[in-house]
């Protein structure tokens, strides 16, 4: 019940605010900062249930939604989703705090679009049925679509319609494995298929299972972005408003990783474990390939969205590692990057509010007129280079010791990465905030008001809680990541001996 | 020779429909003469006539059967055409009274001719004989043939309609003779009779000779919903005739073209399907690149829908192929939610277009998001629902045709069904885009408000167009018991 | 084909059959080859009446007059048309004051 | 026993300082600055002593810190006698650095930030050294390379100085990635990271089964050691660290945090005792590092500069202790070096606090009648690092080339001619500095060159230099006494037993020539710049491009740039960003696009607007499905 | 003697639909057109349509004739002028024309082979009586739809032909 409520009250508080009048914008920012506060402080009590039992399904609402074929409305969350839900909850608050004074013009539908995508995101995280999950994977797109292309940059219609139809590209492959999917078993229930799937009910030929993991594998890879698969990704945040991008990196691009742990790994055990090489190939070019082009970006958002492309190379390189500690640092590091990059997005977002500029060259020695800012960046650009008591480095060490101990020769590569995070965030940021100031640049750079300093704080604390006391989270994804391990495990051996027959 | 030829009230209940549609008609051009342009009293008669034929339609499904000397058969598919067209018949009145108005056009005559064609239309989908089929095929296309080129001092209008009626004719004349040998070779027009003697091995005809009509009259219907090759008449004539009348077109006539195409195909030839399923394979593929691509090149926003409609026929098409239950079910719900959303397209193309459809480009749509915003947001459900985002009718639409097709193993069809669809988002979108990203182009002469007629449009297609979205049941599950053809 | 002295008294079916499809065939060439709009229609008259011929040929071959019945229909539809397509054809005359057909092309691609 | 107090306590005062700092006055800053480090300096004298005599280590374990699968890692700290030593260096020289910081800094912009980090740094050193297990000990590693980046980029104004903050930092990151590896392994190998659990389950195996791994992981620490303890091929760092305030090169990259690879050595001790390659690896890199570096130490005129490449000569000796088995003798050599190369750079520190930021030696000499007390405390250090007994330096670096000769007699050899060099080095400074006469610029100049963030030292008082208040003195005479006396510490024979390796026996003849070396550099330094200060220009001259070749530090950097740094750079741009994604990937989708347009604009000609081509195409399409479906009888395409 | 008047009516009907195609003036194919519809009346007799035969006469050749012809006259259409020729049209036209002719052609041969061979008087049923029956029994729906089709008619010539007022 209470999940439904997290699912459907953005929702509600969508259709509230087209209800209010155009031109009352405190109004509108407030109502949305409040239903989305509500949201989050309504998701903040699913975590009681969940640590109850991580590795089962809490919380779960089963109830017919079409007739035929039968798609029900079937949520749910277990340690895997929680978090992620949280994240999207605890986002869309701190998104609407920084667009505050940034969005101008159209201010209802900018805020009304930001919490259409709150509940399609919650609603993916939390969705156990397949047609279900697809619906709100799709309705995620429209919101961002618009968030992109109203509010963005120059070239923001361009990198609009390129993420739609990339992503849409994607999951139309998807659709067609999920009907597929439905024609086989005659369900669409995720767990009722696992299920089919573990008896034996529904056997899968060697080729269909290759095909159907791929049908869903390019259609996560396009979200995650998985190198190739991601120049969609810097043109999309580059020119996407600070809470866009926000919402993009911080939870969108998750969006692809979760469904690669939830649906890929379960479902197509052996076809996962067999493409695993040249995925983790393509997983560790990414991590090297996005740092080596962050290095050189102009713009900082397009660095930080290539960092992003190095960042989630980690998370797939451990979700493929078919390793306990790996994939545990796979789904730490999903929330480690959504703190971090969003964080990150956020102070660049501050900067371009002060000095309207994007570009790296037109800044320099921030430092002087706003030390807060400059320090605070320096925590967020620390985290995200993975220093230790910080987040980040305790998703990719475990990522990367749990690689290792599948293949030392991954780490070796994959550890590389960590090397040029450093170099391009402490290039980055020392052609910002080092050196002397220009004085109309000490002239616009104010520090950090009130406002900014909340946005920000609950992910620094984030970044430090997490990095430090991981005990509160780790535990409950260890759990249902053991048992997803488990049942890949059970599936390949049924799967073996199919084959084998 | 039946013995009793008076037709029961049984029969004539089930005929009841067309009466009231006929009756309404004729009183309409009976009052034309003598009020003129009364134009409220016209608009309210006629939707009268169309609400009360909506009521018959369904009343007369509850004692299903056949009708006249198994001319007719209403039964559930014939219901649900009917109760379809006369729907969209609604919409379109109810959009066309302002058009009218602004356009000062008489409305008598054109309310008159729309009531005929439903006559036509809702006498093809119950057709169960090759002459009825005929007959309310030219009742429903002459009348159309009249209303695209309605407004007679428009040229555009004038060779829409000179276009559409020379090859309308041209196709029906195929049609025609496929009909003829048909008969030569069965010796009856019935449907049914028609099945049974292609079923039965003793007196079963040359099958070469079957094809060959059956690919007449192929001809025939193709050309009617637009498939491709024969989909060329169609962007020039949605193009030039009035905007209510392309919605109308490309909503009620196909839907029941595709009616008789379905049952005709899924009843009559069904036995020889392996024959006719390889073309029909590849002109569903066909259409839809056609449509889709050539879409993208459009500047006009009519040309572009009418593309777009093309491409849309092809999906429906796809549900043919798959040639099952499940595939009739799906191209009649796909029907229904584009005759929403596509009827919703055209009529914010009505509204904004102004006196003499002025504005018609897509660059004459900029800051519409801005200037009505309303407008703007109803415009961008029918598009998404057109594109087939999820919660809106049009993905269940293709959700369901892909699915029957997926049942039926059409693998690649689907495949490149699904990526055209993916291509299909990009002209789409680029509406979106003008719509809300770019600012009003200077010069343009400010919007009126919605008209009460559009606005009810609007909103009926929008929240018909979300509704099916969320619960596509509603729909679906009386298709899915009417999708049986064969008894 | 039949002997002489019967081909004398009867006429085989499918003469007429070719004949209908031969006037068909003529009736879509004029269309194609005309340029004058009524020239056309009246092309698609001739491919009508072709295939009332076939109706009627084929209604001889089964002895029963359905044939005639839908051929009579056809004709009423015919007439109907005519009706509808002149009227056309005039207010297409009275806007560009040109019979030629394609010079009624201003909608395209 | 609450260790963690001892790092909390630094870490409370820093972040005190980081947010209240810039509202409180100096003197409160002061306070919590020194206060904490001197809470923690008492707080390990009262460890120590409750511990008694440390035979075995004292571990204490907090919580859990990472826990998944295989992974266990808890947060553990723990002391034993080689943590015992480090603590007290740690803390006690760490202590005489704030105070002296406090006088040094007194007229710097930033003052709460510099102490804060330095406070921070604390935390971070004493993490490193009570570390229970590698991963913490990581954190430790990591942190104290923050802090140096943060303190070597203290004036951020200055270009330079972020450059060498960021080359720190990266370089050390290079270091890092062998040493992650390195743990890795361990884990993998041993299933554990706590060193208790790590040298147990090592010292159970039998070598011929482990020897493998264990030289791969004793390699890739060893990786990670050269970079933080800046040895050959990763010390290009330390140099340029130089650019930091004068107490940071004192305490951060001369007394404590470059000792950190060594101290990592040391602890492993148990690993690299079954890796003999790694051992002989070790050995060599620190022999290449000291001679190298010392002599790059002969040529510079920045004092500054100077002491740090005798610091990385210095660091190379230890490693050659570790390399050759003497852990203790190198452990033993760090806590001396602490106290003389701390006091140099603090020396150096109040010269050109004396001099109001100048560097320059050239631009020094006869300083010793403006600041005694300097030159006094300077001397001590000398004789102290130039082994000169029975100072300080002696002691250790006999012990060391004792060792080195036990196992590699020439290893000793070239030991001996590096320890002339230092010698030779050392006093040329003081020579260039305190002797000969004052060759000032004129005053109002010196705000040129010399460094701008030290302009502001010379307010008031230019022209004359100027003794140091003894605030800062203070510091120095007690590390002055420490470098003297240092040398009678029993840190060896407190340390052998819990890092074992074998001890050498005491040739007194070895110990005289190491001396004599000593000796002899001195001398020679005498003549060149004392006795006859024309020589050195000539003797240069003379060796011409060699002589350039070593002024320019051998241009390593500029071959690292030259082959590794533009490459990377160069190529990521213009090859794989320019090259493969505007170029390749946005081209093929963006071809995709426009190839549709393009098929739609061929498609969209069927649309001519002639009704007779329409009706072709209806008689085309009639043709084919007439065609189709009449004759060509398919099975279906299905 | 059937073969006699079939032939001879059927050279008519070709050669005259043949003119029309050919013919560059609209009344020329006008009356072509109105001498194929006759020979056809006559083959309509031939097959026993009487019935049929007169309305093809009255209807046909007199009424939808003339309306053409009044038209033709109205617009005082001239000859075509050769130009604007579709090249399409040509090019698609002719090939197909003959492709499609054999096809049915030969596809008719084939299919009926032995089909019963037409000899007048053979079929009796369609005289007006018979017509009539089946009109207002069997087929009386259709008949009865068909006056919406001419109420159509009607409307469409008043809505696009009469005047503005």
């Amino acid at each position: 019940m209470l999940l439904n409520l997290v699912i459907f009250l953005p929702l509600v508080g969508f259709i509230l605010l087209l209800l209010l009048p155009k031109d009352s914008h405190d109004g509108i920012k407030r109502a949305a900062l409040v239903v989305s506060l509500v949201v989050f402080a309504a998701s903040l009590l699913l975590i009681a249930p969940v640590q109850q039992a991580p590795a089962q399904l809490s919380e779960v609402t089963d109830v017919p939604w079409i007739s035929y074929p039968p798609i029900r409305y079937h949520v749910g969350i277990d340690g895997l989703s929680l978090w992620l839900v949280i994240l999207s909850t605890l986002l869309t608050p701190i998104s609407i705090l920084v667009s505050w004074s940034y969005i101008q013009k159209r201010v209802k539908e900018f805020f009304a679009f930001l919490l259409l995508l709150e509940f399609g995101l919650v609603g993916v995280f939390a969705a156990l049925d397949f047609f279900l999950f697809y619906v709100f994977f799709e309705v995620t797109l429209v919101p961002m679509y618009f968030l992109i292309g109203i509010w963005g940059h120059d070239k923001r219609i361009y990198a609009a319609v390129k993420f739609f139809l990339y992503t849409l590209a994607g999951s139309v492959l998807m659709l067609a494995a999920i009907i597929y999917l439905f024609n086989k078993s005659g369900t669409f229930d995720y767990l009722a298929m696992l299920e089919l799937l573990r008896t034996g009910k529904l056997a899968l030929s060697h080729l269909e299972q290759t095909l159907l993991f791929l049908a869903f594998f390019v259609a996560f890879a396009i979200k995650v972005p998985l190198w190739p698969l991601h120049t969609w990704l810097p043109d999309a945040h580059g020119e996407a408003p600070t809470a866009g991008s926000v919402m993009l990196a911080s939870v969108m691009l998750k969006m692809g990783t979760y469904g690669l742990v939830r649906f890929c790994l379960p479902m197509f055990p052996q076809a996962a474990r067999e493409n695993a090489p040249w995925i983790i190939v393509l997983a560790i070019t990414g991590i090297i390939y996005g740092a080596l082009v962050a290095m050189v970006q102009p713009n900082m958002k397009r660095l930080v969205a290539y960092s992003s492309v190095s960042h989630l190379g980690f998370v797939v390189l451990g979700i493929f590692s078919f390793n306990q500690a790996a994939l545990d640092g796979a789904v730490y590091q999903m929330l480690n990057h959504g703190v971090s990059t969003g964080a990150l997005f956020m102070l660049v977002g501050y900067l371009y509010e002060r000095r309207h500029s994007l570009e790296i060259a037109d800044y320099g020695g921030v430092a002087t007129p706003a030390p807060k800012l400059a320090a605070v960046f320096a925590v967020t650009m620390l985290a995200s280079v993975g220093l230790p008591t910080l987040n980040n480095f305790i998703g990719e060490y475990l990522i990367l010791q749990g690689a290792a101990l599948v293949d030392f020769k991954w780490a070796v590569f994959a550890a590389i990465g960590v090397i040029l995070s450093a170099v391009y965030m402490l290039w980055m940021y020392q052609r910002t905030f080092f050196g002397e100031a220009t004085d109309e640049l000490k002239h616009h750079m104010p520090d950090m008001n009130t406002r900014e300093w909340v946005a920000i704080v609950p992910l620094l604390v984030l970044m430090v809680w997490m990095g430090t006391y991981t005990q509160t989270f780790l535990p409950t994804i260890s759990a249902s990541n053991t048992k997803t391990l488990e049942q890949s495990k059970t599936n390949v051996e049924y799967q073996v001996r199919l084959n084998a027959r | 020779m039946p013995a009793n030829f008076i037709p029961s009230a049984a029969e004539l209940i089930r005929f009841l429909p067309e009466m009231i549609l006929t009756l309404a008609g004729v009183l309409l051009m009976v009052l034309v003469p003598l009020k003129q342009n009364a134009r409220g009293l016209f608009y309210g008669l006629t939707m009268a006539a169309l609400v009360a034929a909506l009521a018959a339609s369904v009343f007369a499904f509850a004692d299903p059967g056949p009708a006249f000397q198994n001319m007719l058969l209403v039964d559930g598919f014939a219901t649900f055409f009917r109760v379809l067209v006369i729907g969209v018949g609604i919409l379109t009145v109810s959009m066309s009274n302002m058009y009218l108005a602004r356009e000062r056009a008489e409305s008598g005559e054109y309310y008159a001719l729309l009531l005929f064609s439903l006559v036509g239309q809702s006498i093809m989908v119950a057709a169960n004989e090759m002459i009825m089929l005929f007959i309310g095929l030219e009742v429903s296309s002459i009348a159309t043939y009249i209303m695209a080129g309605y407004l007679r001092d428009d040229k555009r209008n004038n060779e829409s309609a000179l276009k559409y009626f020379l090859l309308g004719s041209f196709a029906t004349a195929f049609l025609l003779y496929g009909i003829a040998w048909i008969y030569g070779l069965t010796g009856t027009t019935n449907l049914t009779e028609i099945r049974t003697v292609l079923l039965n091995p003793d007196i079963q005809p040359s099958l070469m000779i079957i094809g060959a009509a059956a690919a007449m009259m192929f001809v025939g219907f193709a050309f009617k919903i637009s498939a491709a090759p024969f989909q060329v008449w169609a962007p020039d004539v949605y193009q030039g005739a009035p905007a209510p009348v392309s919605a109308f077109m490309s909503a009620g006539p196909k839907a029941a073209a595709f009616a008789i195409f379905l049952r005709v195909f899924l009843t009559a030839f069904e036995p020889i399907s392996d024959r006719w399923t390889p073309i029909v394979w590849i002109s569903a593929l066909l259409t839809m690149i056609v449509g889709n691509f050539a879409a993208l090149t459009q500047s006009n926003v009519k040309r572009l829908l009418a593309y777009s409609s093309i491409a849309h026929a092809g999906y429906v098409l796809v549900a043919l192929v798959s040639n099952s239950q499940v595939g009739t079910a799906a191209a009649m719900f796909y029907l229904v939610a584009y005759a929403f959303m596509n009827i919703g397209a055209f009529a914010v193309v009505t509204h904004v277009a102004r006196k003499g459809e002025k504005y018609v480009r897509i660059e004459d749509l900029a800051g519409l998001g801005v200037r009505q915003a309303g407008t703007a947001a109803l415009l961008s459900i029918f598009l998404l629902s057109l594109i087939g985002v999820p919660l809106t009718a049009g993905f269940f639409g293709k959700f369901y045709i892909f699915k029957a097709a997926l049942d039926s193993n059409l693998i690649w069809l689907t495949v490149l069904g699904l990526l055209n669809s993916a291509v299909a988002a990009y002209y789409y979108l680029r509406i979106l885009v003008v719509m809300y990203m770019q600012d009003p182009a200077q010069a343009t002469e400010n919007l009126p408000d919605l008209a009460p007629g559009i606005k009810a449009t609007l909103w009926a297609s929008a929240a018909a167009t979300l509704v099916l979205g969320v619960f596509p049941s509603l729909a679906l599950d009386f298709a899915r018991q009417s999708a049986q053809l064969v008894k | 084909m039949p002997q002489l002295p019967q081909m004398m008294t009867a006429v085989p079916l499918s003469w007429y059959l070719i004949l209908s499809a031969i006037l068909f065939a003529l009736g879509v060439a004029g269309f194609l080859l005309r340029r004058n709009i009524i020239t056309v229609f009246m092309s698609i008259e001739l491919m009508l009446n072709a295939v009332n011929l076939s109706f009627i040929a084929f209604s001889y071959k089964w002895g029963q007059p359905d044939g005639h019945i839908f051929s009579f229909f056809v004709m009423v539809v015919a007439a109907a048309e005519a009706a509808v397509g002149l009227a056309i054809i005039l207010t297409v005359f009275k806007n560009r004051s040109t019979l030629q057909i394609d010079d009624v092309s201003t909608l395209k691609y | 026993m609450n260790l963690w107090l001892i790092p909390t306590i630094p870490l409370v005062g820093a972040l005190a300082n980081l947010t209240l700092g810039r509202r409180l006055p100096k003197a409160a800053i002061n306070a919590i600055a020194i206060g904490s480090v001197l809470f923690s300096f008492l707080w390990v004298l009262n460890v120590l002593n409750s511990l008694g005599p440390l035979e075995t280590a004292h571990v204490e374990r907090y919580f859990t810190w990472i826990q998944s699968g295989p992974v266990n890692i808890g947060f553990d700290l723990m002391v034993d006698r080689l943590t015992a030593v480090m603590l007290l260096v740690v803390t006690g020289v760490g202590l005489l650095i704030h105070i002296y910081a406090t006088g040094y800094m007194a007229h710097e912009g930033g003052y709460y930030r510099f102490f804060a980090y330095l406070n921070l740094f604390m935390f971070f050193m004493l993490i490193l050294v009570l570390a229970a297990n590698y991963l913490v000990l990581f954190v430790g590693w990591e942190g104290v390379g923050l802090c140096s980046y943060l303190l070597i980029g203290f004036y951020f104004l200055k270009k330079s100085a972020g450059d060498a903050g960021k080359k720190a930092f990266i370089v050390n990151r290079v270091g890092d990635f062998g040493f992650i590896l390195g743990i890795f392994l361990i884990l993998g190998t041993f299933g554990t990271l706590d060193f208790a659990g790590v040298f147990a389950k090592a010292g159970g195996m039998p070598v011929e089964a482990t020897v493998g791994v264990v030289t791969t992981i004793c390699l890739l620490l060893l990786v990670g050691a050269t970079g933080k303890s800046a040895q050959v091929p990763l010390y290009v760092w330390l140099p340029d660290a130089m650019e930091g305030p004068t107490p940071v090169s004192a305490l951060i990259h001369a007394a404590t945090m470059v000792t950190a690879g060594v101290y990592m050595v040391a602890r492993s001790s148990a690993l690299y005792m079954k890796a003999p390659l790694a051992m002989d690896a070790v050995a060599i890199i620190g022999l290449v590092t000291a001679v190298l570096a010392a002599t790059i130490g002969l040529t510079q005129f920045d004092i500054k500069k100077v002491y740090a490449y005798s610091t990385v000569s210095q660091l190379g000796y230890m490693f050659v202790g570790l390399g050759v088995g003497a852990f203790s003798a190198g452990i033993f050599h760090v806590v001396t070096h602490a106290f003389f190369k701390a006091l140099l750079f603090l020396g150096a520190g109040s010269v050109i606090h004396a001099m109001s930021g100048e560097q320059d030696m050239r631009h020094m000499g006869g300083l010793r009648k403006y600041t005694p007390w300097t030159f006094m405390v300077l001397l001590c250090a000398a004789v102290a690092i130039a082994g000169v007994p029975p100072f300080a330096g002696f002691h250790s670096k006999d012990a060391i080339l004792l060792a080195a000769h036990h196992k590699y007699p020439w290893i000793y050899w070239v030991g001996v001619v590096t320890a002339g060099m230092t010698a030779f080095y050392v006093f040329r400074s003081i020579f260039m500095t305190f002797f000969g006469e004052l060759r000032m610029k004129p005053a109002g100049d010196h705000g040129h060159h010399g460094h701008g963030h030290h302009d502001d030292h010379g307010h008031g008082h230019h022209g004359t230099p100027h003794e140091s208040p003894w605030v800062m003195l203070g510091p120095l005479v007690i590390l002055a006494l420490l470098s003297l006396g240092g040398g009678y510490l029993p840190v060896l024979h407190f340390l052998e037993p819990v890092l074992g390796g074998e001890h050498a026996p005491h040739e007194s003849f070895l110990v005289y020539t190491s001396v004599a070396a000593g000796v002899i550099g001195i001398a020679l330094a005498y003549i060149l710049y004392v006795a006859a200060p024309g020589l050195p220009g000539k003797i240069a001259g003379a060796l011409g491009g060699l002589y350039r070749l070593v002024y320019d530090k051998y241009r390593v950097d500029e071959a690292y740039d030259a082959i590794i740094v533009h490459p990377i750079r160069d190529g990521s741009r213009s090859v794989l960003w320019k090259g493969f994604d505007l170029g390749f990937i946005d081209g093929i989708v963006n071809g995709v696009g426009t190839r549709a347009r393009g098929v739609g604009g061929v498609l969209k000609l069927a649309q001519s607007g002639y009704v007779r081509s329409y009706a072709a195409w209806i008689v085309f399409g009639a043709v084919i499905a007439i065609a189709a479906i009449g004759f060509v009888a398919v099975g279906g395409v299905r | 003697m059937d073969v006699i008047l079939f032939l001879a009516f059927a050279t008519v009907a070709v050669v005259a639909a043949i003119n029309l195609v050919v013919q560059t003036h609209p009344i020329s194919s006008a009356l072509s057109l109105i001498g194929v519809m006759g020979s056809l009346a006559v083959l309509y007799l031939l097959l026993g349509g009487e019935f049929l035969a007169a309305v093809q006469l009255i209807v046909y050749a007199g009424a939808i004739m003339v309306l053409f012809v009044f038209v033709i006259m109205l617009l005082n259409a001239g000859a075509e002028q050769r130009r604007g020729k579709s090249i399409l049209a040509t090019l698609l036209g002719v090939p197909l024309l003959a492709g499609f002719l054999a096809l049915v052609a030969w596809l008719i041969q084939s299919a009926l082979p032995a089909s019963a061979p037409v000899t007048f008087g053979a079929f009796t049923r369609g005289t007006p009586r018979d017509i009539g029956q089946l009109l207002f029994t069997q087929y009386l729906l259709p008949f009865e739809v068909t006056s919406v089709l001419i109420l159509i008619a009607i409307l469409g010539a008043v809505v696009l032909a009469r005047k503005e007022i």
